[in-house]
């Protein structure tokens, strides 16, 4: 099997230019590349577009990144409750591109299946139809979306082997297995790595094809946004 | 009198048949799942990728990685699923949920709905609430008659950027159940406990279609 | 949960009337629901269309649907060796549609996503484009394809469990996950039935939702077509 | 002397580049993975659902529900992965497999390919072939330089119906390597041993570069 693993995030990210457009995994703060974003803070890269569900806190995931005035473009379906976020959208440092979460999953692994453009019912007759091509099927209204690709993909899974297969845990799936296969290369971080062949084939839910690059990630925070809990 | 939060819950669980697969909005729809009868069988989508939401985690049983689309920390149910977001809203977008219960901010007469954006406000994203509108079929709304300042939020037309066009099939306020008629119009198919027909009309600026008695919600 | 256990194959498919649109799950005669299609044999239904890659071989999967004349129009990719096929093919008495096994998947998954058209560059050029819209999407050049649905889809897994959530083995999954989503009632046979919770939810291919019945297929004979060996 | 199938095949395998993924058409293109040098990690997709191809099963190891594109029993390597086949689709469509050799029955000089359909013979159908060549970054086709009646299979247009259009790069027949130009045209990259360029300009109809000395292949 084909080998991809890196040393570490450092190594996985070095070459990630200025305006390079990402997909980052995770939907709020679950499932998100933890130890890739600390990496990009210490590359001090520019103006990059990150597609991403969300854009985390002001204190953790690509929250992070906006303090450091790393990202120039927001294309997410929420953008939450993020203080220094708002500033920048108002300030206009920052632009953003917001779309249907559904919309924004399914271009996502439109641009991975090699589908350039697909039709949704998601935002008709919304703002989001704006200068959009519509039809009818079946008597109902559709948009026209078209797919979404990345330069570098970022994702986190929960198990990897050597040859890049991932599995993800609980609702940590979210966005990562599309987002890994529509970025050129995509770069996988994992709690567990273990060597090709451990790994049931028949659990996989990335395959290595997918992905360039792996290593094992470390310190992993997994700060919970809504703690709720029975007694 | 009014409904609270609670009571319009319980009216809406009332919707809820045997069998369903539902999709929960924030807010009020969640309060719902608190609601529906033991004796039904149904399932929680959640939009994160996880069909089967259970109640909320004891502290030693809170795990990071498997949250709601609130983001509150879940569990599972026997029979649980865990899928990706493209298969989530392809489940959304194929129709295979049968009910979606969402707030809003405002409905017009024809079914459209406006909950996400407020002009002049921060906006924070659609989130699912476009697939939602646009896929489901069966849409009940969770909501206020009236904004705080008393406006009414059952409308000829909507006044904020709306989500979806044509969706909403029916609407349980703190004053009544409603059902959007095809041709367009609110018919009155209830009213809360002791609210009476005029002050429904009163709080209502689209079309309300009153036909014969009303009768008064059962809220237990 | 909520249960949707049937007794066996004839209860399943008993309400399945003549001119229905089936979709058939398998890749050659692997994961094919032999209990579904034994079954369809004895209620003796007519003019059936059939979504399904293959058509079987004249003693095994459709090819014993094919026999009995109860199958008017096959959608297929593939149809391969099957004498009673090409007769009935050349008489006149079945039409066929050869569709590209990947616009065939794609056709079936948007069914299923509600996803009515989408682009594809395969067969642009060829006789499969002909009637087709085109288009171009950065430099190449794209068909415009629309979802299939089925009105009973016969899917055939591995494990499932009372709440029809599905697993597949080996490369027996193939189509079986894109059909269960794309008919309006799912019928899955399994080999083994277990309760709701015994499946591990990160495990399962084929979320409950889309299956309508699902019961403990007997007697499988699973026949192979090609039986390659090392010694 | 003009090669075999296995000659072809071998010849093929020296294509094969360390971290490919790859994808074996049926005939020719299946022997190739016998010949691919032992040191290359090299991944070969079955699009029935499977990354990872191993060689074939013993005996014991038989099972009905582990099968190749061909339908013949295989293994798995360590590593692999099976998927369904929409995922295998989206795989090649989207452009992640390096690598696809297949075999043809008609090759034009721009790069067409015919190999699924002979008018007046029974149609079996495209399978994957129409995903393949539409999708594929790089196509290797194997085949004899002629037919059995001894007409060219390299033309200037195929005359059978075609899979796809303007896709293969690279040909490799009993004969000769050739790649197909940008700008239409077999340019000849090699001779099979003792083979002459005469003899290979003599059964090619469509338009045949020779840039100088053209090397002969070496197969081990």
């Amino acid at each position: 099997m084909i080998n991809k693993v890196v040393k570490n995030a450092d190594e996985a990210v070095k070459d990630i230019p200025s305006g390079a457009v990402l997909m980052l995994g995770g939907f709020g703060l679950c499932g998100i590349p933890e130890n890739s974003i600390s990496a990009l803070l210490k590359t001090g890269v520019k103006n990059l577009t990150c597609i991403s569900n969300n854009a985390g806190v002001d204190d953790f995931g690509i929250g992070l990144m906006l303090k450091t005035h790393q990202v120039k473009k927001m294309i997410s379906s929420y953008v939450g409750e993020n203080a220094e976020f708002e500033r920048q959208l108002l300030s206009g440092e920052l632009e953003v591109d917001l779309i249907p979460q559904g919309t924004l999953a399914e271009r996502v692994r439109a641009g991975g299946a090699g589908i350039p453009a697909f039709y949704t019912p998601a935002g008709y007759g919304t703002e989001v139809a704006e200068g959009k091509e519509t039809r009818e099927f079946d008597g109902k209204m559709y948009l026209l979306e078209s797919w979404l690709r990345a330069d570098f993909s970022l994702v986190k899974a929960w198990k990897g082997d050597t040859a890049g297969n991932l599995i993800f845990k609980g609702t940590a799936r979210n966005f990562n297995p599309m987002m890994a296969a529509a970025g050129k290369i995509t770069i996988a971080e994992v709690e567990e790595l273990v060597p090709a062949g451990e790994l049931d084939p028949n659990e996989i839910h990335t395959p290595g094809i997918y992905v360039q690059r792996i290593f094992k990630g470390v310190d992993y925070e997994k700060r919970i946004e809504q703690r709720t809990v029975t007694s | 009198m009014a409904l609270d939060k609670i009571g319009i819950a319980k009216r809406i669980a009332q919707e809820v048949q045997d069998g369903m697969y539902i999709n929960l909005g924030i807010g009020i729809p969640t309060l719902v799942a608190n609601y529906i009868p033991e004796e039904l069988n149904v399932v929680l989508q959640s939009e994160n990728g996880l069909l089967g939401i259970g109640r909320f985690p004891t502290e030693e049983e809170v795990d990071a990685d498997l949250i709601n689309a609130g983001k509150q920390t879940i569990t599972m149910r026997d029979g649980s699923v865990l899928f990706d977001s493209s298969e989530s809203f392809g489940m959304i977008r194929g129709g295979h949920v049968d009910l979606t219960i969402l707030g809003a901010m405002e409905v017009s007469e024809n079914g459209d709905i406006a909950n996400w954006k407020i002009p002049g406000k921060m906006v924070k994203g659609m989130g699912g609430a476009m697939d939602l509108v646009a896929s489901a079929k069966n849409i009940i709304v969770a909501m206020q008659h009236t904004s705080r300042s008393g406006d009414s939020k059952l409308l000829k037309e909507c006044s904020l950027p709306i989500t979806g066009i044509n969706c909403v099939r029916k609407i349980v306020t703190n004053l009544a159940v409603l059902e959007v008629q095809e041709e367009g119009g609110f018919l009155l198919l209830e009213r809360a406990p002791g609210v009476t027909v005029d002050e429904i009309k009163e709080a209502t600026a689209g079309k309300l279609i009153v036909n014969g008695d009303v009768p008064e919600m059962k809220i237990n």
